[in-house]
């Protein structure tokens, strides 16, 4: 067991993005849970923490599970090339100024009410997200919508004050389309309406979300299985107990515990191409942290391999960056400017007079997060600071951040990976213009509005040259890129997860 | 008297584990009686002497530590000592039946009194159908009212008396022909003790069951007992027919118990005559005589040797003394000179009118108050070194009225002047007034001594409240210890170290600190010793002579009621049904239950019949 | 017979009320059983006083030796980060006794008080009744996080709950054990000797309430153990990297499958200690127990 | 019994009026709100303001308060901040797993409790006495959540398939129900059955020390009998206090053991409230677990008198 700990740190020990046909290689089944051919299938899947019907229309982790089972979006993104797909948009075209996007939508779905879809649900839905109480991490780009009209009944106009040739299918990524008139319904789960393969059946709250097959799907392909039961399972113990009994067929780990499921042939590991950033942040008008150099120094202080193999298991990647290092224009100065060099880290904190500082490093109380505290404050002691953990409640630490008043020094942790870089400045709260470390923003904004309004070459030039001024500044360390790694049953075939991380489940089948 | 003995003991001997690893001491020794049928056979002795261990002996039932070292138990010429546990259970309730003092305690409060009669029966092989018709029958024999309704209650539901009636119902339930009663009636008011007694002497007179009465009570074998065994520090130290024993005894230990008695019809006012010094520990006997270190005749051989057995004289009245007969000069030596009685003053020292005590529920938020008067109308007045004796049964509502008196029990309502000051509002100031002027002595002397406290200390405590200075103190609590009869250097121990009537002696010497007038004694002496008991009504006598103080005397005994009080309040369900002079209640009782209470002294018989007829 | 049977207070050089006591309580220690508790707990705690010495690297000495085996150099094998588990362990031990130890003599003080408050008013006696039931019937759990959430994670937070939570285990045994005090008849004597509350409170019922309270003491201070151990082991207690059994046992079990050994070893420290506790506890309440005996 | 009850009843409304007031005010009390959690981590601080007023969680605390009890008066529990469902669902929805683990767990207490209390409490050979006092002991000072842990190590190496934790319906899926529930029922009520049987001990060793047993001696009762028909039952009186109690303590233990064990019960429910700010989920849970452990200990008392005839006799 213990020489699966000294791999190399990039190795990837997963079978990425659609699973196919694995089933065959299946040489045992699990015990006890034979499906006779005649009995209705049912996908039993296990997660942390509890779906949350209300932030539908945000990115939120627990929701990767169902929503789109049971919504569909415009357009989805294709999880190895990162291009639009279409969904419930056939086709689409974009003006020249990237500045107006027209859908045309697809004619015969209905939602789970019998109502058809229609392009007025889409303006719906957009408006939503613009709306001011939205808690969907893309409000800040609809909100630069400047007209969402319907042309025609299977078709929308979108136009823009600023380019959004790039982001609009983020934004489509995350906007699900919802049903207006059982819109109240989402507020406490009663009645969730979409357009997708699974219809919400019930919720038991913090326990049990169940899904029935929707037989009046619009693909031609019907969903395969008929019924899905999401169990929420909050400690990771227990969460890892259950994987290991068997019973679930489909969950989600941490890289920990992934390891002793490696050897298990009933199951396969899989990762979604999206997975969590875990950055560590500096408030740059706090001292010591108000100087660069310490602000590097700490970038050559962290043992980001270690971090990798230790907490994480190998399972992911080093990373510089706040996005996916498969952007244009990504180079390997960039991905890893800062590589482990704890004596130059010392001089170089020693240089700016820091040396022996105290400093609180603020972070919300998610174990994950917690292991690679333990790792971090041990590097910044050896380079000569003096660290101390804050660890805070998770709803705390959110509402400090969302107040930018994390102190000193922060450790975060974010999801949305696979989005655009150009997206992801702007909603990150690590980088997002509202961020805790109080980046003065003259520069800072104009890069990224160059990013944001520039396509093709021009766009690979300004990302570098946001990279370089975010990495020079070192506010934000990026430590690692670590993909949600799942365990699936070697039953489970053709579910898949999509560029963002969310399961997809309609061409799914589980076998006896 | 040729009939063959029931049960004979022949050289008896149990022992316990001492201190040393392996080795084990003798707490009974040597000890041989036999009971014959019909008749009962009365062991007495105090505390610690083994007649009960006696007794337990002959059934097996005593403690796991305690063995039979040597010696016979032949019952119907059967050696029960070497008889298996099998056997034993077999004859225990069957054979040999057993009587208990606390006839509260020794019933199973959770099961009718019917189906624990049944069980004795049942267990010995009745069928549960037959057993409940004996059941009845037995009930009605023991003389319980409605036996079919009484058998399907429970323990408390039954009075004391009551309750002894079942127990002896079960241990009659097999027709055992021999009874095991150990202290039958300690727990019982003497009214009810009677009945008691009565009930025994009908059996034996009846059914001819043989009785082995183990009791401390010399009156109580007096009223019934045919042969006696009396037993000192694990050892018979005389045994002989009651008459004898009674009449002339032979033994040292015998005589002086006899007088130091107090008796109905003795003489008033005296010294009572008293043993010195206390019981022996049975774990540390002295080497000679058990008796010697408080024996007024004891001899040099009386300390280097255990006497034998004295055979000699008549055969059946045994002895085991050096001397053949006590010298009775020197046994009445013991009490002193009577003391002159200090004159009865003019004032008042305590004086309660119309008092009542509430001891019930009180009104609450949500349930109404269940009042219960324990105290229910009382006027009493007590002069100025008067005692005043209180008597009556438990539960009369003596104790409460006491305890109220010095602000224990609140008071409803009445008025209590103490040396003329109204203090019914027990106000803090009044409160003050009273605890430096009337005082409270308890029953149990060493319940009321803090046990992690040496004497000093709390002696010191009680100091600082009265009205000594402060650098005094160390000299006057010296000679308080001298008063009562303890020595100065008995203050640097804990209470546990002192015997029954020494932790009394620290009682009255605690209450002294404050220099009280009245002395409130809520029944100080039943708890002790017969030998003990007649120091400390010595002692309360000397208080009250020598410093003037006077006494609230409780007690249930009418005999130590008499002999220390110059008048005496009878008191019965909360209320006074008669008060008078001394002499008065006892020669011409004027009220029925003072007749009852008179009436019902065991061994008093004749003197009560007597002060009758005159 | 009790009297002789007794071996409580004897007289001897120090006279004092404390001293004879204090006494009481060592001659428990002689017994086989206290001795034994004893012997367990000072192993224990020497071990994790002597851990700076012992393992100069301290605790948190990371290494890329992740989840190395038994071997001599790390007898229970490493953790995640490559430090020694065996190490960290006798240090949580300390850390998470020193937390009971802070903690629970507090609210032992304040059970104390409140149990014995019933001398100052009958009423506030009864009002401390009340809040004895609010404690215990108080869902231990959600009291832990809400004062976690207050005043944030850390030992602070730990010795809150921990001390609110002994409260009413010391004060329902002070108010029975004061009810029961206050009836007897030496307290009774001293009233009438129109001795002050306070003193009787002092010299009178406190002294002979205290031996169940001690006894309890060792019965509490292993329940705050537990208590640590159940906060930190949901997360909210002492944070990593300093280890306390809570927050060990909480890393060990996530590695469970891969390293037995780190779950194990605070496991089987929390029995060790659980174990001494009660054998401490046992001798005391027999050495206490025969003094009860030579009351009666 | 109805008397005592109506004696009882002022001070349990009292309890329940404080514990109210407590379990209103301190979730308020913590720094975060319910607005922060429902706008998630990337959330801006304009979004949690608007989420705030959207709540209507401005209104003074006194005025929240009242609408609260009043609501509590009339049956309504309130509804949950977070979910928005109905609290009284959210907990329906937990009640049948709690019930199963303490209804379980309460038997075993019983049973094992029972069968160790007995054994310990009657003369036994003194190898055995010993074993059976260490047991208890250790069990006695080892909490659920330690045993718990204890029973995974050891299953997780002895039956590597044996379901550990999850739960299922005992009614609707009975055996595999069962095999679930069993660890954690067995790791919840081991303690409490150690403290049972330790109390069973004491009391059969006090209760044979009493004179009604020698008198069943003196009668000739034989060992057996006297053990079952004279110890057992008057030492089961206080035994019954005691087992109420507990079980009170059991619904209290079984927070942590939810946790390790991944069942859904109320003590989750709980637990993800207050971590999440929904108060007014968290405030209920609080008021009803004083309530029930105040009942249980009120239940106890009558048992009690039902089991002793002098004092069902008594308060007639």
């Amino acid at each position: 067991m213990t020489d699966t700990n000294h791999t190399g740190p990039n190795r990837r020990r997963f079978i990425q993005g659609t699973l196919t046909a694995v089933g065959a290689l299946s040489l045992t089944g699990l015990a006890g849970e034979a499906v006779a051919a005649d009995k209705p299938t049912l996908l039993k899947i296990a997660q942390a923490s509890d779906v949350q019907p209300r932030a539908a229309l945000a990115g939120r982790g627990p929701n990767a599970t169902w929503r789109h089972q049971v919504f569909d979006t415009l357009t989805t993104l294709d999880a190895e090339t990162g291009e639009p797909m279409p969904v419930l948009a056939t086709s689409w075209t974009i003006s020249d100024d990237s500045k107006t996007v027209v859908f045309t939508l697809r004619d015969g779905v209905t939602f789970h009410t019998g109502r058809a879809f229609t392009a007025e649900d889409v303006i719906y839905t957009l408006n939503l997200i613009a709306d001011e109480g939205s808690i969907s991490q893309m409000a800040s780009i609809a909100r630069k919508f400047t007209q969402v009209e319907a042309t025609g009944p299977l078709e929308v106009t979108i136009t823009s004050t600023d380019p959004i040739g790039k982001s609009i299918f983020d934004v489509a990524q995350l906007a699900v389309i919802v049903d207006q008139e059982t819109i109240s319904g989402l507020e406490d789960g009663s009645k969730v309406v979409g357009t997708g393969p699974f219809t919400w059946e019930e919720w038991k709250v913090g326990a049990m979300l169940r899904l029935a097959k929707n037989p009046n799907y619009w693909a031609e392909t019907k969903p395969a299985i008929d019924a899905i039961e999401i169990s929420i399972i909050t400690d990771r113990t227990a969460h890892a107990n259950a994987a290991r009994s068997g019973t679930q067929f489909v969950f989600e780990v941490t890289p920990s515990e992934a390891v002793p499921f490696e050897h298990d042939r009933r199951v396969t590991l899989m990762n979604s191409p999206a997975g969590l950033i875990f950055p560590v942040g500096m408030n740059v008008t706090i001292a010591p942290m108000d100087n660069k150099a310490v602000r590097q120094a700490v970038g050559y202080a962290i043992d980001r391999d270690r971090i990798l193999d230790q907490v994480f298991n190998g399972f992911g990647s080093t990373s510089d960056l706040w996005w996916s290092e498969t952007e244009a224009g990504m180079t390997d100065d960039l991905i890893h400017r800062y590589s482990y060099d704890p004596d130059r880290a010392r001089q170089m904190i020693k240089d700016a007079g820091a040396e022996g500082a105290e400093i609180e490093i603020s972070l919300p109380a998610i174990p994950m997060v917690q292991a690679v505290f333990e790792v971090l404050q041990y590097n910044l002691r050896e380079v000569g600071l003096v660290p101390t953990g804050r660890v805070l409640n998770v709803t705390e630490f959110d509402g400090l951040q969302a107040n930018q008043d994390l102190g000193a020094m922060f450790q975060q942790i974010h999801g949305l990976q696979g989005f655009s870089a150009a997206t992801l400045v702007d909603v990150l709260a690590a980088v997002r213009d509202q961020n805790p470390s109080n980046i003065p923003l003259e520069r800072y904004r104009a890069l990224k509005d160059k990013l944001q309004s520039s396509t093709g070459e021009a766009y690979t030039v300004a990302l570098k040259e946001l990279a370089e001024y975010m990495l020079d500044e070192a506010f934000s360390h990026v430590m690692v890129h670590a993909p949600s790694v799942s365990v699936v049953s070697t039953k489970l075939t053709g579910a898949r997860f999509n560029a963002v991380g969310y399961l997809e489940l309609v061409d799914a089948k589980l076998e006896g | 008297m040729t009939v063959a003995p029931l049960l004979e003991l022949r050289d008896l001997g149990v022992s316990i584990p001492s201190g040393r690893k392996n080795a084990r001491a003798d707490i009974i020794e040597d000890v041989s009686f036999e009971v014959a049928p019909g008749r009962i056979v009365g062991l007495i002795g105090e505390s610690g002497s083994g007649k009960s261990m006696t007794a337990k002996s002959i059934i097996r039932m005593q403690p796991e530590a305690c063995q039979i070292s040597a010696g016979q138990i032949l019952f119907r010429g059967k050696d029960l000592a070497k008889a298996s546990q099998d056997e034993m259970q077999h004859l225990r309730g069957a054979e040999i039946a057993m009587v208990f003092q606390d006839p509260l305690a020794v019933l199973n409060p959770m099961k009718t009194i019917g189906w624990q009669i049944d069980e004795a029966l049942i267990v010995h092989g009745t069928s549960r159908k037959a057993a409940r018709e004996k059941t009845l029958k037995l009930l009605e024999l023991v003389g319980i009212p409605d036996p079919k309704e009484r058998a399907e209650s429970y323990p408390h539901q039954f009075s004391g008396g009551m309750r002894q009636r079942v127990v002896i119902a079960i241990a009659l339930a097999n027709n055992a022909p021999l009874l095991l009663a150990d202290e039958p009636t300690t727990a019982l008011d003497v009214t009810i003790q009677k009945q008691i007694l009565d009930l025994l002497v009908d059996l034996r007179d009846r059914l001819g069951v043989a009785i082995l009465l183990i009791t401390h009570d010399i009156g109580v074998v007096e009223e019934v007992c045919d042969d006696v065994v009396v037993m000192y520090g694990g050892m018979i130290v005389e045994s002989g027919t009651a008459a004898q024993v009674l009449a002339a005894p032979r033994h040292p230990y015998t005589a002086a118990l006899l007088q130091s008695m107090p008796r109905p019809q003795g003489e008033r006012g005296a010294r009572m005559p008293s043993i010195k010094g206390g019981p022996p520990d049975a774990r540390s006997l002295p080497q000679g005589c058990r008796f010697e270190p408080r024996c007024p005749m004891a001899a040099e051989t009386c300390r280097q040797l255990p006497p034998m057995r004295a055979a000699e004289g008549n055969a059946l009245h045994l002895s085991r003394c050096w001397f053949e007969t006590p010298d009775m000069t020197k046994m009445t030596a013991v009490a002193a000179q009577p003391r002159p009685r200090r004159a009865i003053g003019k004032d008042t020292i305590l004086e309660v009118r119309d008092l009542k005590v509430n001891l019930g529920q009180r009104r609450g938020l949500l349930r109404p108050a269940r009042p219960f008067y324990a105290v229910n109308g009382v006027s009493l007045e007590i002069g100025e070194g008067e005692t005043l004796g209180l008597v009556g049964e438990s539960g009369c509502g003596k104790s409460s009225l006491s305890r109220a008196l010095v602000g224990l029990n609140p008071i409803e309502s009445g008025t209590i002047r103490l040396a003329g000051r109204d203090v019914s509002d027990m106000s803090s100031g009044n409160l003050k007034f009273l605890r430096h002027t009337a005082q409270y002595i308890f029953q149990d002397p060493y319940a009321s001594l803090n046990p992690r406290l040496t004497i000093r200390q709390t002696m010191q405590e009680a100091m600082a409240q009265g009205p000594t200075a402060s650098e005094r103190h160390d000299g006057r609590i010296n000679e308080l210890m001298e008063l009562v009869g303890l020595s100065v250097r008995h203050l640097d121990r804990y209470p546990h170290e002192f015997s029954g009537g020494q932790r009394q002696r620290i009682g009255i010497a605690r209450t002294l600190t404050v220099e009280p007038r009245l002395l409130i004694c809520d029944e100080p002496v039943s708890a002790l010793d017969i030998s003990v008991q007649a120091q400390i009504i010595n002692l309360l006598a000397d208080m009250r002579d020598e410093l003037g103080i006077s006494l609230l005397f409780i007690a249930h005994d009418l005999a130590v009621v008499r002999h220390l009080s110059d008048r005496i309040a009878v008191m019965r369900q909360g209320k006074i049904v008669e008060q008078g002079q001394t002499d008065q209640i006892f020669s011409d009782p004027k009220h029925d239950y003072t007749r009852l209470l008179l009436s019902s002294i065991p061994g008093g018989h004749a003197a009560q019949k007597k002060a009758h007829h005159a | 017979m009790t009297d002789t049977a007794f071996s409580g207070p004897r007289a001897s050089k120090s006279r004092g009320l404390v001293a004879s006591m204090l006494r009481t309580y060592a001659s428990a220690f002689r017994r086989p059983r206290g001795m034994l508790g004893l012997a367990i707990l000072s192993v224990i705690v020497l071990a994790g006083l002597a851990s700076p010495w012992l393992w100069p690297g301290g605790v948190d000495q990371q290494s890329r030796d992740s989840l190395l085996g038994m071997s001599l150099a790390h007898p229970f094998g490493t953790d995640q980060l490559g430090r020694d588990i065996f190490m960290r362990t006798i240090y949580a031990a300390k850390i998470s006794l020193g937390i009971s130890v802070v903690a629970v003599p507090i609210g032992m003080v304040l059970g104390t008080l409140m149990g014995l408050s019933g001398m100052i008013s009958p009423r506030l006696g009864t009002i401390c009744v009340s809040l004895f039931d609010l404690l215990l019937g108080f869902p231990g759990l959600i009291l832990a996080i809400l004062i976690v959430l207050m005043v944030g994670t850390g030992w602070l937070s730990l010795v809150l709950t921990i001390s609110l939570l002994s409260i009413p285990q010391f004060g329902r045994l002070a108010r029975g054990a004061f009810l029961s005090e206050q009836a007897r008849e030496y307290v009774q004597a001293a009233t009438l000797l129109n001795i002050s509350k306070t003193k009787i409170m002092l010299r009178h019922i406190l002294p002979n309430t205290l031996d169940p309270l001690v006894v309890q003491l060792g019965l509490v201070l292993i329940n705050g153990v537990f208590i640590e151990a159940a906060i930190s082991l949901v997360g909210l207690g002492i944070q990593p990297p300093t280890p306390s059994l809570g927050t060990l046992l909480n890393s060990g079990i996530r590695y469970i499958y891969q390293q037995p050994l780190y779950a194990a070893g605070p496991t089987v420290l929390l029995l060790l200690l659980a174990l001494s506790f009660n054998l401490m506890a046992d001798a005391l309440n027999a050495a206490t127990g025969r003094d009860a005996q030579g009351d009666r | 019994m109805i008397r005592f009850l109506i004696n009882r009843l002022p001070s349990f409304v009292l309890l329940l009026v404080v514990t109210s007031v407590i379990a209103f005010a301190l979730p308020r009390m913590v720094p975060g709100d319910p607005a922060a959690a429902l706008a998630g981590s990337d959330a801006t601080a304009e979004q949690i303001e608007a989420i705030r007023q959207q709540l209507d969680l401005g209104r003074p605390f006194v005025v929240q308060y009242f609408d609260w009890l009043g609501g509590l008066v009339q049956g309504d529990l309130g509804t949950s901040i977070l979910s928005g469902r109905p609290v009284a669902e959210l907990i329906g929805d937990r009640v049948e797993s709690s019930l199963e683990l303490t209804l379980v767990a309460a038997t075993l207490m019983i049973v094992i409790g029972g069968v160790l209390g007995v054994l310990a409490g009657t003369k036994q050979k003194n190898w055995i006495a010993g074993l059976l006092d260490g047991i208890i002991g250790l069990l006695v000072a080892t909490p659920p959540h330690v045993t718990g842990l204890v029973m995974i190590l050891i299953m997780t190496l002895v039956l590597p398939y044996w379901p550990i934790s999850g739960e299922a319906s005992l009614i609707s899926d009975p055996g595999y129900g069962f095999q679930l529930i069993l660890l954690p029922a067995l790791a919840l009520s081991l303690p409490q059955a150690a403290a049972v049987a330790r109390l069973i001990q004491s009391n059969m060793r006090t209760v044979a020390q009493m004179d009604f047993v020698e008198l069943a001696r003196a009668k000739g009762v034989p060992p057996r009998r006297i053990i079952t028909h004279h110890i057992l039952r008057n030492s089961l009186g206080n035994a019954l206090i005691v087992i109420a109690l507990r079980v009170g303590e059991l619904l209290s233990g079984a927070v942590v053991i939810e946790a390790i064990f991944a069942r859904n019960g109320l003590g989750q429910l709980a637990v993800a409230a207050t971590q999440s700010r929904d108060y007014m989920v968290v405030q209920v849970i609080i008021v009803g677990a004083v309530a029930i452990a105040a009942l249980v200990n009120m239940l106890s008392e009558i048992g009690l008198a039902i089991l002793d005839p002098r004092i069902r006799l008594d308060t007639k």
